[in-house]
C-alpha cells in the first residue's frame, strides 16, 4: 500500500506546495484517487481537528490546513469516478437576522470542513428564507443557526418555523449555537440539538447523520 | 493623516498611578468626581430573552424600568457615595433611534427618582450600537447608518444621558481576519490607519453633540478589535501574546476619542484603558471580576488596579435566587468599591493595588501588559511616535520586547509555542514599511474584497 | 444537660486571628491544608427549575455533572491551589439517600477527573437536608426522619464525600416563632437549651458515621436560625441588632458540632463560624459578596476577614451570557481567594482584613459583631458560661453591651428604634431565670402547642 | 360624629386592652357596629399596613395591632346586622407540596389580614387537594401559593392542575410568590398575577377583587 504519511505530514502542517507535490506523485503513482483524498489528505485533517480539540494547534494553523487539503482535494477530485464523495454531508451555517456576530459561526463552519463536512457559510443577519434557499441550492442536510444577543434568540425560533412553511423542515436536521442559548431552548423551539462549541458541533452533526 | 496629541505622558511616576483617581477627574453637576479619589461602581444591564419590535417595546421599556429600580435600590442599601448606570442599546433602539431615545428617558426617570427620594447620586451612560456594518451599508460617514448612529446620539444626549459612548467598529472587518489568521500588518494597518481615522471622524461628531447639549463625551473601546483577540487568545484558539500586542496597539486607536475631546470616564470592556489613562490622564472605567457573569478573562483582578469605575460589562434581566442578576452584580460591586475606597483611605491604595496586579500578571500576557510599571514603560514609547500609525507600531514592538523579556525573567509564564510565535509576530511587523502610504497601498490592493473608499481611503 | 468544653479561646491576640489560617487546620489527603496558610474557594451550586423524581433522576445527575464540569475547569484555568466544592441535598435526594448517593458519586467522578487529567485539588462537602420536620414527623431521633438523615450521611460518608454537614434544625419551630416575635427569652430557650441538645445527639453520630468511614465531620450553621433573623432584620422587618444578638447566641449552639468532635472547615452560611474560629481553633467557611447570587447580606467585605474557605453560599445551573451561573461564581471566588493569597504572601493579610472590616462594620449590627476584636472580646465572655444555657444569655447580654457601646462611640451606625429596642432586649434578657430547669419548665409551659417529648425534653 | 382616633390609636399601638375598652365604650355609645369596625379598627390597621411598607413598623408590632383589632373586632362582630361583613373575602395561602419554607408565606398572609382581607394559612408542604378542599370549606376568592425551591416550583403547576380538574379554577384567583419566581413564569402556569413582596401581593389582590 502506498505511504500516506507524508501527504497527511503536509496537511497537518499547513504546507500547500507540499500537498500538491505529493498528491501530484501518488496520481503518478496510480494510487486510487479516493483513496488520495480519504487516506492521505483527509487522514491529515483528521489529525488538526484532534489536535485543535485538545489546544494543541491555533485557529489560523487549522485554517492553513484546510486551505492546503482543499488545495489537494482540487487536484485530485477530478479523477473520481462518478458517484465517489468527498464529503460526509452539507452543512448551511449562518447567524440569524437582526444579529451581525460572525466568528463564532465561522469557527463552527471552519471544524465542521476539517472533519469532512461541506459547508456554506451564508455569514450575518440571514433570514429564513435565505437559508431556505441555500438547503435547496446545495442538498444540504444539516442548517446551523448562530445567535449571540437574547434578543436575536427568537429568530432561530421564527427561521425553523420558516423551514417548515417553506416545506424542508423534515428533510434536514436544524443545530443550534450562540452563548445565550442552552439546552432546554434548544428543545422548546423544536431544535435538533445544540452544542457548546464548535468541536461539540461536530460531534452533534456526525451524531444527527448517523 | 490625523495630527497626534499627547507628547508627553500624564503619569511618570509608578507611585501616582492608581486605581480611583486620575490626572484629570471628571467633576459631575451632581458633586461625584470620577477619577477624584473615589472608586465607583458602574452598572451595566440588558435584556432578557425577547424580541424588540413596535409591539414588545412597552415590555423592553418594563425591564429597564424594573432593572434600574432594583439597581439603584441596591445602591441606596449599600450606601454607595455615587454610582453609574451604563445602557448599551441593541441593536434595533439604534436603528429606530426613538426607541433609545424612550430607554434612555425611562432609565434616567428612576434614577432621578431615586435621586429625589434617597439622596442617591448617579450618572447615566448611553453607548448607541456602532450600527455600520452589514449588507446595505453603503458608506462609513453618510447614509443611513451614519444618520441612525447620530440621531442616537443626539437623541439620548437630549434626554437624560450624562455621557455618550460608543464601541465603534471602523477598520473591524479587516481586524477579523487578522485575529482569524494573526496577521499582525493587517491588524497594525485596520487598528492604526483605517481605525484611527474613522474614530477622528465618528468622535469629532460625538464631542461636538455632547457639548450642543451640555452633557459629556466619555469615551470608545477595543470591544469589537482587541476584545475578540482576547477571547480567542482565552479559549486557546491563537496565541495568547497576539492578544497582549493587539491590546496595547488598540490604545493608540482608543486614545483618538480623547484627541477629539472625549474626557471620560472611558469605557470599561477597553484594557487598554490603562494606556489611555497613562497618556492622557484621563479616568477610566474597568471590568474583571464581577464581570464574569458576561465573560471570563484572565485579568479579573489586575482589571481593578487602575480602574476609576468599576464596572460588570453587561448582565441580562433573569432571575437568580438572591435578586434579579443585574442586582445581584449591583452588589458585588458596590462591596468590591467599598474595599478598594477604605484601603485608599487607610493609606493602602499602592499596596492593594499591587496585590491585585500579582495575583494575576504571571499567568497571563494580557495581565502582564496591564501592570502599572509595564503600563507607563510601554507608553513611554507609544508617545514618542508620531503618526497614530507609527505608535500603532510601536506599541507591538515595544509590547513584544517586554513580553519577551518578562518570560525570560519568570515574570511571565509562557510557554514555548506562544515564545515562537513572539518571534514571529516581531518578523511580522518588521516587513511593514515605514511609509503610511506605501503601506496603505499594499493592503488595499492585498484585501481587494473590502472596499475603503467607504471610509474615505484610497 | 450537655457538658460544655473549651474553657479557653484559641485566639487571645487579635493579631493572629486571620482569614487563610487556623489554630488547628484541617489536613486532607491530597494535600491541602484548610487554615494551613491558603484561603480556598468553595463552590456551592443546585438545580435550575426541575422536579425530582425517580423519572428525572438521570437528569438531575446530568445536571450536577454539568454544574461539576463547568466548575472544576474554571479551577483548572485559574490554576487554584485548591478548591471545595459543596452540595446541599435537595430534599427528595434526603428522603431517598439513595438519590443522595447517586448525586455524590456523580459529583466525586467529575472532581476525580480533574484530579486525573489536570492535578485539580479539591475535596467534597456533603450536606444532607434535615428532614426532621413536616406534619408526619413523631420524634427527633428515631423514626423515618431520622433514618433518612443518617442513611444518607452513611451513603454519602462511603461514596464519595470528604466531608459531612448539615444546617440542622433542632428547635427552629420555635425559633421561627421566636423571630416573628422578637422574643428572646424564646429565642434563648430555642438555642441554648432545645438546640444545644440536639446538637449534641445529632453530631455524636456524625462523627460516628465520619469516623467509620475515614472522612472528616466538618461543621454545622445556625441557616434556619440567625440567617433568617439577619433577612428579617435586613427587611427592617424587625430590628437589626435583634438579628446580630440572634448570631451571637446562634454561635454556642454551633459551636456543640466540633464539641461532638467536628473538626472543620464550619459550614460557609454560619456567620456565627467566626465565634467557632475564636473559641476553638476550627477552620471556617465564609459566604458574602460572590454570594449575592443566592441572597443580599450587611456583610458582603467583613465575612473575609476571617474565612479560610470562600463560597457562594449556592447558586442554580441557569445560563448567564458568560457562562452557566455555577461557573461564573467559580470564576468570581477563585480571584478573591487569588487576592487574599497574595496580600497574605506580601506580609499584608492585617491589613487586608481590617480594610474589608471596616468597609461594612460601621452600617450594620452584625457586620459590627463580625469585627476581629469584637469576636474576641465577647468570645471571650461566653466561654465564662459553665452550661450552653448560660452561655447563650452570656452571649446575648455581651452582644447587647457592644452594640450599644459601638453607637454611642460612633463606631456603628444606629438609629434610636434600633437603640430603644436594645434596651427592650436587655429587659427581656434580664427576665430570664437563672434555674435552667425552671426556665425550662416555665418555657414548655408557655409554648404548649410544641412537643418537645420529641426532643425528649420535659 | 363618633370620634374613633383614640380607637385607632390602640390599634396602631398594639394595646389590646385599650382596643376592647373604647370599642367596648364605643357599643355603650349606640355607635354602628359596622362603623366601629370600619372607621376605628380598620382605620387603625390601614395606618399600620401603610407605616410598615416605608419600613417604619416592624413585623412583630404589626402583628401586636393584628391582635388588637381581631380582639375588638370578635366583641363588636355579634352586633352586627345580618348581611353586613367585616373582610374584603377570603384568601387561601400555603407552600405547596415537597416544600417546608414558612415565613415568607406567612408574612404576606399577615399583611393581607392588616389590609382586611381573611386569610386562612395552611402552613407548608399543602397539596393540591388540602387547597381545593379549603377554598369549598371558605368560600374563597383567592389562593395564594408559596415555594421557595427550584425544585418546588413545578408543584404550583400541579396544584393550579388539580383545581382545574377539581372545577374550582374558574371560582378563584391564583396567585404565586417566592425567592426564585418570576412573572414570566407566573404567566407560563397559568397563574392570575404574581408579586415580589407582601405589599406587592396586598396590591395585587386588591386588583383582581375589583
Ligand atoms: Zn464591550
Ligand atoms: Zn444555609
Ligand atoms: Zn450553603
Amino acid at each position: 500500500m502506498f505511504d500516506f504519511s507524508g501527504l497527511s505530514d503536509a496537511v497537518i502542517a499547513g504546507d500547500e506546495d507540499g500537498v500538491l507535490d505529493l498528491a501530484q506523485k501518488a496520481i503518478s503513482a496510480k494510487v486510487d484517487p479516493l483513496s488520495i483524498i480519504n487516506d492521505g489528505l483527509i487522514a491529515g485533517m483528521n489529525v488538526v481537528g484532534a489536535r485543535f480539540k485538545v489546544n494543541d494547534m491555533y485557529v489560523p494553523e487549522v485554517l492553513m490546513s484546510a486551505a492546503a487539503m482543499k488545495a489537494g482535494v482540487a487536484l485530485v477530485k477530478p479523477l473520481l469516478k462518478s458517484g465517489e464523495t468527498t464529503t460526509k454531508g452539507t452543512v448551511i451555517i449562518g447567524t440569524v437576522t437582526g444579529d451581525l456576530h460572525d466568528i463564532g459561526k465561522s469557527l463552527v463552519g471552519m471544524m465542521l470542513e476539517c472533519s469532512g463536512y461541506a459547508v456554506v457559510d451564508l455569514g450575518v443577519d440571514v433570514s429564513g428564507d435565505d437559508f431556505v434557499a441555500a438547503v435547496k441550492a446545495n442538498d444540504a442536510r444539516i442548517v446551523a443557526l448562530s445567535c449571540m444577543l437574547t434578543t436575536t434568540m427568537l429568530q432561530m425560533k421564527t427561521t425553523i418555523e420558516v423551514l417548515a412553511t417553506q416545506g424542508i423542515r423534515k428533510n434536514v436536521k436544524v443545530i443550534i449555537g450562540g452563548a445565550p442559548i442552552t439546552q432546554e431552548f434548544a428543545d422548546n423551539i423544536g431544535s435538533d440539538g445544540y452544542a457548546t462549541d464548535a468541536a461539540g458541533a461536530v460531534d452533534l452533526v456526525t451524531k444527527l447523520l448517523n | 493623516m490625523v495630527a497626534v496629541k499627547f507628547t508627553e505622558l500624564a503619569y511618570t511616576n509608578v507611585d501616582e498611578f492608581v486605581y480611583g483617581s486620575a490626572k484629570y477627574p471628571v467633576k459631575c453637576a451632581n458633586g461625584m468626581v470620577i477619577g477624584g479619589g473615589t472608586l465607583y461602581p458602574e452598572l451595566n444591564c440588558t435584556l432578557p430573552m425577547m424580541l424588540i419590535t413596535e409591539e414588545t417595546m412597552p415590555k423592553v421599556l418594563a425591564q429597564y424600568e424594573e432593572m434600574i429600580h432594583g439597581v439603584c435600590s441596591m445602591g441606596v442599601e449599600l450606601k454607595v457615595p455615587g454610582m453609574l448606570v451604563e445602557i448599551e442599546l441593541l441593536p434595533p433602539c439604534t436603528f429606530n433611534p426613538q426607541w433609545g431615545i424612550d430607554v434612555t428617558k425611562v432609565v434616567k426617570g428612576v434614577m432621578k427618582e431615586y435621586e429625589t427620594k434617597f439622596d442617591l447620586k448617579s450618572m447615566l451612560r448611553m453607548t448607541p450600537v456602532d450600527v455600520r456594518e452589514g449588507k446595505t451599508l453603503k458608506h462609513m460617514y453618510k447614509g443611513v447608518e451614519w444618520d441612525q448612529v447620530m440621531d442616537t446620539m443626539k437623541g439620548c444626549a437630549a434626554n437624560g444621558a450624562d455621557f455618550l459612548s460608543i464601541e465603534s467598529i471602523g477598520g473591524k472587518h479587516l481586524h477579523d481576519e487578522s485575529v482569524m489568521n494573526i496577521d499582525l500588518p493587517k491588524a497594525v494597518f485596520s487598528l492604526g490607519i483605517v481605525g484611527c481615522r474613522d474614530m477622528k471622524i465618528l468622535w469629532d461628531e460625538i464631542v461636538k453633540i455632547a457639548a450642543a447639549n451640555n452633557i459629556l463625551p466619555a469615551g470608545d473601546t477595543a470591544c469589537g478589535f482587541a476584545n475578540t483577540s482576547m477571547v480567542m487568545g482565552h479559549k486557546n484558539f491563537i496565541p495568547k501574546v497576539f492578544a497582549a500586542i493587539d491590546r496595547v496597539m488598540c490604545a493608540v486607536r482608543t486614545l483618538v476619542a480623547v484627541e477629539s475631546g472625549a474626557v471620560g470616564p472611558d469605557k470599561d470592556c477597553g484594557y487598554e484603558g490603562v494606556y489611555l489613562k497613562a497618556i492622557s490622564g484621563t479616568p477610566i472605567s474597568m471590568e474583571g471580576r464581577v464581570a464574569a457573569c458576561a465573560h471570563s478573562s484572565a485579568v479579573g483582578n489586575v482589571s481593578l488596579a487602575l480602574a476609576d469605575c468599576w464596572s460588570n460589562e453587561s448582565v441580562e434581566n433573569v432571575r437568580l435566587l438572591g435578586n434579579m442578576a443585574p442586582t445581584v452584580s449591583m452588589e458585588q460591586l458596590a462591596y468590591d468599591c467599598r474595599q478598594m475606597n477604605v484601603a485608599k483611605d487607610k493609606g493602602f491604595a499602592l499596596q492593594m493595588r499591587d496585590i491585585l496586579v500579582e495575583s494575576d500578571n504571571k499567568y497571563d500576557p494580557t495581565a502582564y501588559i496591564m501592570t502599572p510599571s509595564v503600563v507607563l514603560r510601554i507608553a513611554g514609547e507609544i508617545i514618542k511616535g508620531k503618526t497614530h500609525f507609527e505608535r500603532t507600531k510601536i506599541a507591538a514592538g515595544a509590547t513584544i520586547t517586554e513580553l519577551r523579556a518578562a518570560a525570560k525573567a519568570g515574570s511571565l509564564e509562557l510557554g514555548p509555542k506562544e515564545m515562537k510565535y513572539l518571534d514571529i509576530f516581531e518578523k511580522q511587523l518588521n516587513s511593514i514599511p515605514n511609509d503610511e502610504a506605501e503601506f496603505t497601498a499594499n493592503m488595499i490592493k492585498a484585501n481587494p474584497k473590502h472596499d475603503l473608499g467607504m471610509y474615505n481611503i484610497s
